[in-house]
């Protein structure tokens, strides 16, 4: 399957990191796209939250925003939000969070906030959302970022969410209790922590990328791990379920959307 | 009790009011965010964990003095280019930012909700947000002496939410993705609710969400008062019209036409509807 | 997941054990108090709101070290004498109490199904229990200085609750009276359900109340199992049972004999109620 | 109607303080046969609330019990009971709260939870319950109690919930936020608090009662208000009311129960 794109090989070899059973927070976007792939995949009995309140959806087209009707209809139970973050995140009861970020440090600390100052921005982002309690609270988090110097910084504008803090053990003696980033899925490949001191180094590369390829993508001197793993290429299982999936996906947000025009005489 | 949406704005909303039109992603009230901007309301608070829409074009109209938020994007397109613009380049007019993470706004609306003066959370650890945020403090526990964080409770002057339904009496029933409606509601001074169908009776409760009558200041049928958001059981969300909002939103000038075109053309909600839909045809 | 009540509490209860059965009047897991009887379980820390009949032939036989609690009569009639006895006449053991308000009660469960430390409320004012409980202190608002009580976090070892239904897969759903059993499941180490069906596919669900399958540590198919106690939409509280319990447990030997014939006597819940009906009949 | 007995003359004294569209907060026994009287008369708009978590039930009996499954059904919707004490108690959504209790005192202060000494009672009471917070919070209390000297003391054994606690203002400077208890209706008459002092007194009779009876039945030398009243005396609509609610109870409560057997083979 040498045909697919590295946005496609990045969700699925995202997807492969979850096991069966993994209790997941999922953003929107390819996150989103990987869970789901997983779950259509080897792992069926994943359990998919969104923090829209909607635990263990199974939705047959990914969403578009993060509260879909689909979500909500498919869904074991829709819980308010504030449950959802103090008796399902908060409470350590997930698994696996993702993550994405415009900005991201070499200890897997994530900007979302603001580009520039915080008083006087150049670009103002979203802004925090989830993504600080995910990051502090899941058993561990996984990023989900296309590589680039301009977003794979030395220096981040704004912490939004912790990574590793400074590394070497910093964040645990901040007292987060989850187990902080443990894969950035990128497109030129795949970094995690040094065991150690918590750097992000490569260790997979997609099997037609190069460490070269890696280091012009990254904005600190990335270190490369002692084993340097391949991506193995999607199967035709995978590519076929993740296409089908995005097929699906298209057409149904193509449908066109009734307007709710009330009869004459309503308001 | 029951009113017109353009009664209930005109009694309960005023210049300088604290506002939280609540609903995540679901059953946001577009319409009532409308009927602001056509009455013209000036130097809100508005507070809202997702600004979304509604709140990009109330900024961009010139209501807002402040937000009070938490994630301030378009669901799954990007940008609030509105927002971005009263932020970056105080148009037109400067923005004063209260920034929280879902989790601290979610606990400083329980907090409101439940009339106490904080709520607290294992949350903001290792990120800037108490740095730019003096409403983000710590707090110690009084049994195990951990440090953990402490916010302000939220209670807005008025809540607006839409739901499904209203009976006569003025029960509320919401059916689908909730959010931090419910506290939202309990946290107000005054909720008023629209609502796209008034029934003589409510579908049987049990565990389902009600706001009792006695809470509610004014119910206000307004079908299709979600969208271009929806109303589960109703309509769908009209994700294309989210998508196209990047382009409308994106300049000045564009913005400012459609919202004239649109908004503050049509008379009513249901004439702003009846708008849309012929552009569509 | 799917186990009988003797494997159930066999695995999970043991000697010790810190044990919140919860539902308020209703869903109280009776069965699952009768099983834990026959097992002969000693020193453990029960923990419930109202106690209830339940409560009062665990501790009138010997099960209780310790009593967490907010209210503990018998509902409607008036006084549990098991309880009473425990704690006037230490018989048959002495028990210690750890006693709280409801509302008290209600945030230590909730702070714990949050896994915060302590819970915050507007409470205990004026009255003696602060000085009889090192449990309940007082804690200062960051942000207005005003005092208000704390309250440590409540989470039991095991929970058990009984529901009307699971599927399969051990999703649970539960209708009608709640009180904090869902704070109570979400709290603990470990949660039992027994349940009056197992069904292919739970009833449709939006915004019910749902445990899902993941946080549940046992399904026990037990129908019946809340009886005296009720199970709204499968059969209705023995109300008459209360009340002759009144006349059945004041007295140690009237107490012990009762017990003895019917729950002891019993090798599982199905004969427990069998034997009652004999006795109507 | 002179046939009627003191209790029901107490219930529908206490019924009548009940504005219609007040939102009570009913405890179990005589308050719930009050409210329940009121709904059925002059209050068609009041909203009952039990702590069970049913808002606005109607019930067609008296409950036995706080949580019996008509007040369910017949609920505008059941919450759980944090919900019911943080969001509607504690929020101050309650206009009147109802209590009961052992011993009350002059200032209206109750204990419910001991006989005797906290350690070694000779007594031991059911305890607080919901009383300390409905006591806190909600705008009046109106208390329910047989007037005895053993139950009307100098002295509580045991604070469970605060009424105005040593009095002249001592409450509200102790930060409760509700108004205390504003009527004590007993069968001898009604009490309120002297508006200086707080201290009850006696400020109604029944008709046939005399001053001298409800001073022996009260264990501290009772003030009596400048201007005593007279409780009206049960009107028809009221009493038949009434008895025909209790009989429709003792009705349904005497309907034996079906013991929920399970079907052969079923564990």
């Amino acid at each position: 399957m040498s045909d697919c794109t590295r946005d496609e090989w990045m969700t699925i070899a995202a997807s492969r990191l979850l096991e069966n059973r993994a209790v997941c927070f999922v953003g929107i976007g390819l996150p989103s796209a990987a869970c789901n792939l997983a779950r259509l995949t080897h792992a069926p009995g994943i359990v998919l939250i969104y923090e829209s309140g909607t635990i263990g959806t199974r939705p047959e087209v990914l969403p578009l925003s993060i509260g879909d009707g689909e979500l909500a209809e498919t869904a074991a139970c829709v819980i308010s939000l504030p449950e959802v973050f103090s008796y399902y995140l908060q409470a350590g009861r997930v698994d696996v969070g993702f993550l994405g970020a415009a900005q991201i440090d070499r200890f897997g600390n994530l900007n979302s906030t603001v580009i520039g100052s915080y008083d006087a921005p150049t670009t103002r982002l979203p802004g925090a959302g989830g993504a600080p309690e995910i990051a502090h609270h899941a058993k561990q988090v996984f990023v989900m970022a296309k590589a680039s110097p301009r977003s794979f910084v030395e220096q981040l504008d704004f912490r939004t969410s912790a990574g590793y803090l400074d590394g070497h053990g910093a964040r645990a003696r901040a007292g987060a209790s989850g187990g902080g980033p443990r894969a950035v899925i990128t497109d030129v490949g795949m970094l995690a922590p040094h065991p150690e001191t918590q750097e992000l180094q490569l260790v997979a590369l997609y099997a037609d990328a190069s460490v070269d390829e890696a280091r012009a993508a990254i904005g600190w001197p990335l270190r490369v791990a002692d084993h340097l793993d391949t991506i193995a290429a999607p199967t035709a299982h995978e590519l076929n379920t993740l296409r089908a999936l995005e097929a699906r996906t298209r057409e149904a947000h193509a449908r066109p959307v009734h307007i709710p025009l009330p009869a004459e005489g309503l308001p | 009790m029951h009113l017109s949406l353009a009664d209930a704005i005109e009694n309960f909303v005023a210049d300088g009011t604290s506002l939280a039109l609540e609903g995540f992603t679901h059953l946001i009230p577009f319409a009532a965010g409308h009927e602001i901007i056509r009455q013209h309301r000036r130097d809100l608070h508005l507070i809202r964990m997702t600004p979304d829409l509604v709140y990009d074009q109330m900024i961009g109209m010139g209501c807002a003095r402040k937000l009070t938020f938490s994630w301030g994007g378009n669901p799954g397109v990007g940008s609030l280019h509105r927002l971005r613009d009263a932020v970056e380049h105080q148009w037109p007019n400067p923005i004063e930012l209260d920034e929280h993470s879902h989790a601290g706004m979610a606990t400083a609306f329980c907090a409101g909700a439940s009339r106490l003066p904080f709520g607290v959370l294992r949350g903001y650890v290792g990120t800037d947000l108490p740095e730019r945020n003096p409403n983000i403090r710590q707090i110690t526990c009084p049994f195990t002496g951990e440090p953990l964080a402490a916010v302000p409770a939220i209670n807005p002057d008025v809540t607006i939410l839409h739901a499904q339904r209203a009976d006569r009496e003025g029960n509320v029933a919401i059916e689908g993705i909730i959010g931090a409606a419910r506290e939202a509601a309990l946290a107000a001074q005054t909720l008023i609710v629209t609502v796209e169908e008034i029934v003589d009776e409510l579908p049987p409760a049990m565990n389902a969400i009600v706001l009792p009558h006695w809470i509610v200041s004014a119910v206000v049928h307004c079908p299709g008062g979600a969208y271009p958001s929806y109303a589960q059981g109703h309509y769908t969300r009209d994700n294309a019209f989210y998508q196209r909002w990047d382009a409308i939103a994106r300049e000045r000038d564009s913005f400012r036409s459609w919202m004239e075109a649109n908004v503050i053309g049509a008379r009513d909600h249901r004439t702003f509807l009846a708008g849309l839909q012929q552009a569509v045809s």
